[in-house]
């Protein structure tokens, strides 16, 4: 019972984490279509962004909006240049996307060195609860809380503003969003860079929970990402949101009945539902 | 090749990509070497050593191509590097064909100088039979017929690390009891720790590289309380600086700066700090052991790089490294060294291991497993 | 009085074509004029021109004076035209409402009472109001996209054949509809329905490979079989 | 014969004096470049053979490299365990053909359901994944991700001699798959890619000619792995990976999608440029950051040259000849 | 009596709650040829596409030359020797215009799986190719790619496409929709010819004299449901008609 009460609680709090991992890449690659590969990178700059600002001023928090800060202007820096270019064009996002990751990823190893970065949470919210035999860690229980919160908080954004509808549309006919008089440009590229600060914020709170931060940690979260928006279905938030918790619990439950499938689990999963449900387990019909 | 001309080294490593700081490491360290082996001149018996850098980007095919390029073009009388063993492994072939020496430095798989060795082959590093045999002497010695489980990644790096450990310790008559093979990129090491809290071994055996590493989970789900020690190899600086919450725990390593005493490495500490303004690492030291071999088998046959010579002068040789004495084996061209049996104490940037006992070159020499037909 | 839209000589190309090859148009305030030509002829560009979707090459567009070539499509619009594109260009997975919506957001405060509007002209639409667009027939799609033309204060709309694909209950409708709005806003309109394009406009322009070759009244357009035959092939 | 016909003789001329030139590079070359050429001849045809998917048909295929990668491990798993001669080699390449139909078909048979382009995208890289991951685990056979290296048939292992044989392999399957792209069912595809309901109903079966299509490009690739395996005498679990997919990609952008010979230009281009990028490293230190540069190859290639290096020339003389014939109709009034 | 071609009992559709298609049974005899008429929204579309097999009725049945093709695929339809146009333009837009028809035109050859036989050896077909392309008035534009046309010449091209694989039997979407009225006289024309090579027809028109003058029944539909189905001039003289459809006739068709 313990065992089972730990494994439910770091699977929600793994799911929270793929959520927050992945949910800059739903509403990039779910809502706008561009097949992003910089995701793993803007996770990287977001990672070391808060890293660097958290030991230099001891904050936490200055950390955390520094890295959402820093990432939200490269997002508009690679939109506004190179991906505005490339919409509807797949094979040219995966380019020039992946043209943007070599370099920046390099940048991360220029700035501050190929070796990981060590990191440690903050004070109050290091230690762990224990109740009976079970070990609650804190900062996963922050993460679960951060990561519904940020759930919720996009669902209304996209839900009760104009702005999940201008992109649903812009992505289908951005000449005649223009020609109904909205700026579709200016959406475009808000949008990319709030989907690339989540990305950002993504990687900051992922630094304190495995305690260090690595230029290698990007692409390996960049399939993650890939496989929860894909098997929650593209263009649905929420489908990522249930996607994410979903991982999570089948990556813990993996762990302990079938360790020796836990390397292959994820993409067989993704291979498994795609194959039977191309839309996705949560997803509307994806389009194109 | 030219006999009066300058003897001309390549140097094949990861300098750019995921291994670029141990390919740095090891690159400073070797030149470090070169001047400490030639006092400062870079000359050995007259000739001038001059050392042609290529980066392997750390992919095979890309090491082949540089390699043949320093073989063919530059015209390099032998080769050290590199930092990966899947880079070495795919350019082993080419030190037979070019009968040029390979002198591999740090890349450790074990087959390196096992069933693909062949007779241009030597390796400074050492490999991970012997990081294995090292960990199985801490154990067995702290603990005599201790239960022992090893956590380590799904990955090829883990296996190699582990499947040595198992006969190793078994030749030390401890138990092996169980394995975790978390997949390399895992976030959650839950499952794995409490299986191996509900198998309650006497040690684990943690062997992990990379970012996610699960220091902080092995403190939070508090082995120590059900009486299970953690133990592991002391890494590389960088490495170190996550294992903060390791601090008190006893296990062995292959270099740290305070740890050896000898004036090498006293050497190598000054002049490093001097010129980098930061202290030696494990590949640095790597690197200025791989270069005092090079020059001392210079020195003994009198700045002659005929291979033949060169091998002649290798086999069996012994020569100085930041970590004290070491020898290449004759049946197999692996330098046989001594490791160290350290304990991690408190540290201002990280956890600093402390010298507990050099353990002997000679008791964790590993089993030679060149094939026996192999041409010597 | 100066014209509410002025082209001249205007020529646009799309990627190595250029299509429209000396242009000019001159459509005041009030007035809904029709433009006419045969398939491939340019009709569909000029409008596209006009809203910034095709590249100018030379000449000038100027909506109430002020020059609008190069300018951003949006702030075109915005500037008051409103468009009605050939192929619908309706969002379809978007609802009818949105579709709506969209359109509306347009002006700082849009009122219900155009929306409603459209909802009385279109019951169709009405019905479908909180269905995906994709759902629709071809026709009320045409419908939908009038709408959303409709639904703001405009000074000036372009219509691309309104009537392809509606029942003939609705062209009907549709010309008393745009007789009525042209008494406030100003109509281009592109037509092959002869009939509704006598019904709504009183001037025309007649545009072949690329350029304007003739204008004139509608009125004399039918009592001349002759100009007929010339321009439209009919009879 | 029927091919050269369609040839002006300016093209023809061209060509043969390419092809000489590539006849006698060898006898003036060091052995690194000649190496090089080699793998470039052979990216060549791996790049064809993704543009075959990707150009004419449409679909981005993330696992590509499954192919590429199975036919250097079968050639290396063939020569290691049954000996390195030519019977072996031919033994090599019909399992590779019947391996990478088979895995084609799978591969079709999951994919090809419907989901478009993006899930399509994902699955295949889900399967590559899969493939990459067994390899890595099938150690007693593949060694892991240490790679595999291997003895190879005595004939091959000249490099000059190899020279030749990536030469003629190239040229043979350029022959081959532009008389595939021309056939009926290469002009179907490209039907496919642009509409496939429509094709539908103009009566073809549209998931057989994709797998077709997907077959075609999945036996090219297995070919140039098996040929990629023999020049590095080396097989590893990176010939399998995602990385290795997006290399092809690349080959084909930069050279131009759908144009086939595309492929050529931008593996030559692609190569040359990395390994120069590499060589600079002893000039300036900042050529050390070569990742710099190489990335921004890609942001280039897709910012400037859409169409790749062929779609520009061929927009080129489309230019050409319609001022050409502008200048004509002016001529004429 | 002549035989029966296309015939639906009792076809239904419903999308969620809408039953778009209700109880439709028609029975259509070869080398008829038949207009749909119906307001919009009436179901005419999606009548098509149950016929053609791009939707599956939740209820009833398709029979074409005497089989239940209700369970068929559109592929396997298009190969008994159905062919349909759409309403909204649907053409291969980065092909060319000639490689548009020539592929319908190797899909009725029925060139087979070939693939390394050069498509261009097939001069039969090619020449054919040429012929539609002349027919439908897009000789002159057949190297320009099929998205680069306006959309009147892209219903030209629709309509060619079609023709091209010479069905048995011909579903057309309002093949009319945005031609300029000079040139719709040259369709009736294609229709009429192709009528008398014995191809029967079903066309959705909204153009009253056109359909007027081709028809020899018109079936109308409304609500989903067939409202009334005969003679030309007598159905379209129908009160009903008149109302749910033709309106009050305050816009005088020029007459052809
Ligand atoms: N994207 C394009 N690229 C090249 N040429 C084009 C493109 N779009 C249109 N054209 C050409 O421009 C000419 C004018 O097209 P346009 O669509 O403006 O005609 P239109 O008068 O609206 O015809 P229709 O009545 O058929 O709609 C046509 O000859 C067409 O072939
Ligand atoms: N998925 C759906 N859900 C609900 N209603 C639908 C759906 N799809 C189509 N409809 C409705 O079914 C009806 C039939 O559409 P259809 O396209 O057959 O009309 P049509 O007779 O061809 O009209 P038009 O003349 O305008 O082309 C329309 O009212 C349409 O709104
Ligand atoms: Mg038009
Ligand atoms: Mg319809």
């Amino acid at each position: 019972m313990d065992i089972f009460i730990t494994l439910l609680i770091n699977g929600l709090a793994e799911g929270a984490l793929i959520f927050l991992m992945a949910s800059g890449l739903s509403i990039i690659l779910g809502l706008m279509g561009v097949v992003n590969f910089t995701h793993g990178t803007l996770f990287l700059w977001g990672g070391y962004s808060f890293v660097w600002i958290y030991t230099l001023t001891n904050s936490f928090v200055l950390g955390i909006l520094a890295s959402i800060l820093i990432v939200f202007a490269l997002g508009v820096f690679f939109e506004k240049f190179f991906v505005s270019r490339v919409y509807g064009n797949v094979p040219a996002q995966i380019l020039i996307t992946l043209g943007l990751q070599v370099i920046f990823t390099d940048l991360v190893r220029l700035f501050w060195g190929a070796s990981p970065i060590n990191v440690a949470r903050p004070s109050y919210l290091a230690g762990t609860w224990s109740i009976g035999g079970v070990t609650i860690v804190q900062y996963r229980v922050f993460l679960i809380v951060v990561g519904a919160l940020i759930a919720i908080g996009i669902h209304i954004l996209l839900n009760k503003t104009k702005i999940g509808m201008v992109i649903r549309a812009g992505v289908q006919r951005p000449d005649m969003v223009q020609a109904l008089g909205i700026n579709i440009k200016l959406y475009f590229t808000l949008v990319f860079a709030a989907g690339a600060a989540l990305a950002g914020l993504g990687g900051a709170l992922y630094a304190p929970l495995v305690g260090s931060i690595s230029s290698t940690a990007g692409m390996h979260n960049q399939v993650l990402a890939f496989i929860v928006v894909v098997i929650g279905g593209m263009g649905s938030f929420i489908g990522s949101a249930a996607g994410s918790v979903f991982l999570g619990l089948m990556g813990a439950a993996v762990a302990w009945y079938a360790p020796s499938l836990a390397v292959v689990a994820n993409v067989t999963l993704m291979a498994a539902v795609l194959a039977f449900k191309p839309s996705g387990l949560f997803g509307l019909a994806v389009k194109k | 090749g030219d006999e009066t001309g300058p003897i001309k080294i390549g140097g094949l490593t990861s300098l750019s990509g995921a291994l670029q700081d141990y390919g740095d490491q090891m690159q400073k360290g070797f030149m470090l070497g070169l001047e400490y082996a030639t006092d400062g001149t870079m000359e050995v018996a007259g000739r001038k050593i001059e050392v042609i850098w290529e980066d392997t980007t750390t992919v095979p095919e890309v090491a082949r191509e540089r390699a043949i390029k320093l073989l063919d073009e530059e015209k390099v009388d032998l080769i050290v590097g590199p930092a990966s063993s899947s880079d070495a492994f795919a350019i082993l072939e080419l030190a037979e064909e070019f009968q040029k020496i390979l002198m591999i430095e740090p890349a450790a798989a074990d087959f390196l100088t096992g069933p693909s060795w062949n007779r241009y082959i030597f390796r400074t590093g050492r490999n991970s039979a012997q990081d294995a045999a090292a960990m199985a002497d801490v154990i067995t010695t702290n603990k005599p017929g201790a239960k022992v489980a090893t956590l380590a990644p799904d990955s090829a790096f883990g296996r190699a690390m582990v499947d040595p450990f198992v006969q190793a310790l078994a030749d030390k008559g401890g138990d092996l009891i169980q394995q975790e093979f978390p997949p390399a990129e895992t976030t959650d090491f839950t499952s794995y720790i409490l299986r191996i809290r509900e198998a309650a071994p006497d040690y684990v055996y943690v062997i992990w590289a990379g970012a996610n590493n699960p220091w902080s989970q092995l403190m939070e789900l508090n082995l120590e309380q059900y009486g299970i020690q953690i133990t592991t190899g002391a890494p590389e600086i960088a490495a170190l600086r996550s294992m903060s919450p390791m601090v008190g725990m006893t296990g062995f390593t292959v270099y740290y700066n305070s740890v050896p005493e000898n004036p090498v490495n006293d050497w190598l500490v000054e002049n490093h700090k001097e010129k980098y303004n930061a202290p030696p690492d494990i590949f640095t030291s790597g690197g200025m052991a791989a270069a005092i071999a090079v020059v001392t088998a210079l020195e003994k046959t009198g700045g002659n790089t005929d291979t033949e010579a060169l091998i002649e002068a290798l086999r069996g040789m012994e020569f100085e490294s930041p970590t004290g004495k070491r020898y290449f084996r004759e049946d197999d061209h692996q330098a046989i060294q001594p490791l160290f049996e350290i304990e991690l104490t408190e540290g201002s940037d990280h956890p600093i291991p402390k010298l507990l006992r050099v353990i002997p070159a000679e008791d964790i020499a590993p089993p030679i497993s060149v094939p026996a037909d192999a041409k010597r | 009085m100066n014209p509410l839209l002025k082209a001249e000589d205007l020529v646009s190309y799309i990627g190595l074509y250029t299509i429209l090859q000396g242009v000019s148009v001159e459509i005041h305030q009030g007035e809904a004029v029709a433009l006419l030509g045969r398939n491939g002829a340019g009709k569909t560009t000029f409008l596209r021109t006009i809203m910034g979707l095709v590249n100018t090459r030379s000449g000038s567009i100027k909506l109430d004076g002020e020059s609008i070539v190069g300018k951003p499509t949006y702030e075109i619009a915005k500037m008051g035209i409103g468009y009605v594109p050939e192929d619908y260009g309706v969002f379809d997975e978007l609802t009818i409402e949105e579709n709506l919506k969209i359109a509306m957001w347009k002006e700082d405060k849009p009122t219900l009472e155009k929306r409603d509007y459209v909802l009385d002209l279109f019951p169709d639409l009405k019905v479908a109001y909180k269905r995906l667009a994709k759902t629709l027939s071809g026709g009320q799609r045409q419908m939908l996209s009038i709408s959303r033309a409709l639904v703001n204060e405009n000074k000036i709309i372009l219509i691309d054949e309104p009537s392809k694909g509606l029942a003939p209950v609705v062209i009907e409708r549709l010309a008393l509809a745009l007789k009525e709005i042209s008494k406030s806003t100003t109509i281009l309109l592109v037509e092959q329905n002869f009939a509704l394009a006598c019904a709504v406009a009183e001037r025309y322009y007649m545009i072949d490979e690329g350029k304007t070759v003739d204008e004139g009244t509608i009125k004399e357009l039918i009592e001349d079989t002759e100009l007929q035959r010339k321009h439209l092939g009919v009879i | 014969m029927k091919l050269l016909n369609n040839m002006d003789k300016k093209t023809f001329l061209a060509l043969g004096v390419l092809l000489v030139v590539l006849s006698i590079i060898p006898h003036f070359s060091k052995l690194s470049t000649i190496t090089l050429i080699s793998r470039i001849f052979i990216l060549a045809v791996y790049g064809m053979s993704y543009d075959i998917l990707r150009g004419y048909t449409g679909f981005i295929n993330l696992g590509h490299a499954l192919f590429f990668g199975s036919g250097a491990y079968i050639a290396g798993i063939f020569f290691t365990n049954f000996g390195n001669n030519l019977v072996v080699f031919g033994m090599a390449v019909i399992v590779t053909v019947v391996f990478c139909s088979l895995a084609a078909y799978i591969m079709g048979k999951i994919v090809l359901r419907g989901g478009g382009v993006i899930a399509a995208a994902m699955i295949t890289l889900a399967l590559g994944e899969i493939v990459r991951n067994i390899a890595e685990r099938w150690r007693s056979v593949t060694m892991g991700a240490d790679g595999l290296p291997f003895k190879i048939p005595d004939v091959f292992r000249d490099r000059i001699g190899f020279y030749y044989y990536a030469l003629i392999f190239l040229i043979i399957m350029t022959v081959v798959l532009r008389q595939f792209i021309l056939s009926p069912t290469g002009r179907v595809l490209m039907a496919i890619r642009e509409n496939e309901q429509r094709a539908e109903f103009l009566g073809y079966e549209t998931s057989k000619y994709k797998l077709i299509g997907l077959q075609v490009a999945g036996i090219a690739s297995g070919l140039a792995g098996i040929m990629f395996g023999i020049l590095n005498r080396f097989a590893n679990t990176d010939l399998l990976s995602v990385q290795q997919t997006l290399n092809a990609l690349l080959i084909t952008l930069v050279g131009g999608t759908g144009t086939l010979y595309g492929a050529i230009v931008g593996s030559a281009f692609v190569n040359a440029v990395q390994n120069y990028l590499l060589n600079l490293r002893s000039v300036h230190p900042i050529f050390e950051r070569w990742l710099l540069f190489f990335g921004a190859m890609y942001v280039i290639v897709v910012l400037f040259m859409p169409e790749g290096f062929v779609g520009l020339w061929n927009k080129y003389m489309k230019e050409r000849r319609t001022k050409k014939n502008t200048k004509a109709i002016e001529k004429g009034l | 009596m002549a035989e029966t071609l296309i015939r639906t009992e009792n076809l239904s559709i419903s999308f969620g709650a809408h039953k778009a298609v209700n109880g439709v049974s028609i029975s259509l005899e070869k080398g008829l040829f038949t207009t749909i008429l119906g307001p919009n929204g009436a179901g005419k579309t999606t009548l098509f596409n149950l016929i053609s097999g791009l939707l599956k009725p939740t209820e009833g049945k398709i029979f074409f030359k005497g089989t239940d093709v209700t369970g068929l695929s559109p592929v396997e339809r298009v190969k008994m020797g159905m062919g349909r146009s759409f309403q909204l333009t649907n053409v291969f837009s980065r092909l060319t215009t000639y490689e548009n028809v020539r592929l319908a035109m190797q899909a009725h050859e029925e060139v087979g799986y070939k693939i390394f036989t050069d498509h261009r050896r097939f001069k039969s077909l090619n020449e054919k190719t040429e012929e539609i392309l002349e027919e439908v008035l897009l000789k002159d534009k057949k190297d320009f790619l099929a998205g680069e046309l306006s959309h009147g010449e892209q219903r030209k091209l629709e309509l060619g496409m079609v023709l091209a694989l010479e069905p048995e039997v011909l579903l057309l979407d309002e093949p009319t929709a945005g031609m300029s009225i000079e040139e719709v006289p040259t369709m009736i024309d294609i229709l009429r010819r192709t009528k008398k090579k014995g191809t029967t027809i079903i066309l959705i028109e909204h153009k009253m004299d056109m359909v007027k003058t081709l028809s020899d029944q018109l079936i109308i539909i409304v609500n989903g449901a067939k409202l009334v189905e005969g003679d030309p001039e007598e159905v379209s003289r129908n009160p009903e008609v008149l109302k749910a459809y033709l309106g009050g006739g305050v816009l005088n068709e020029p007459t052809t």
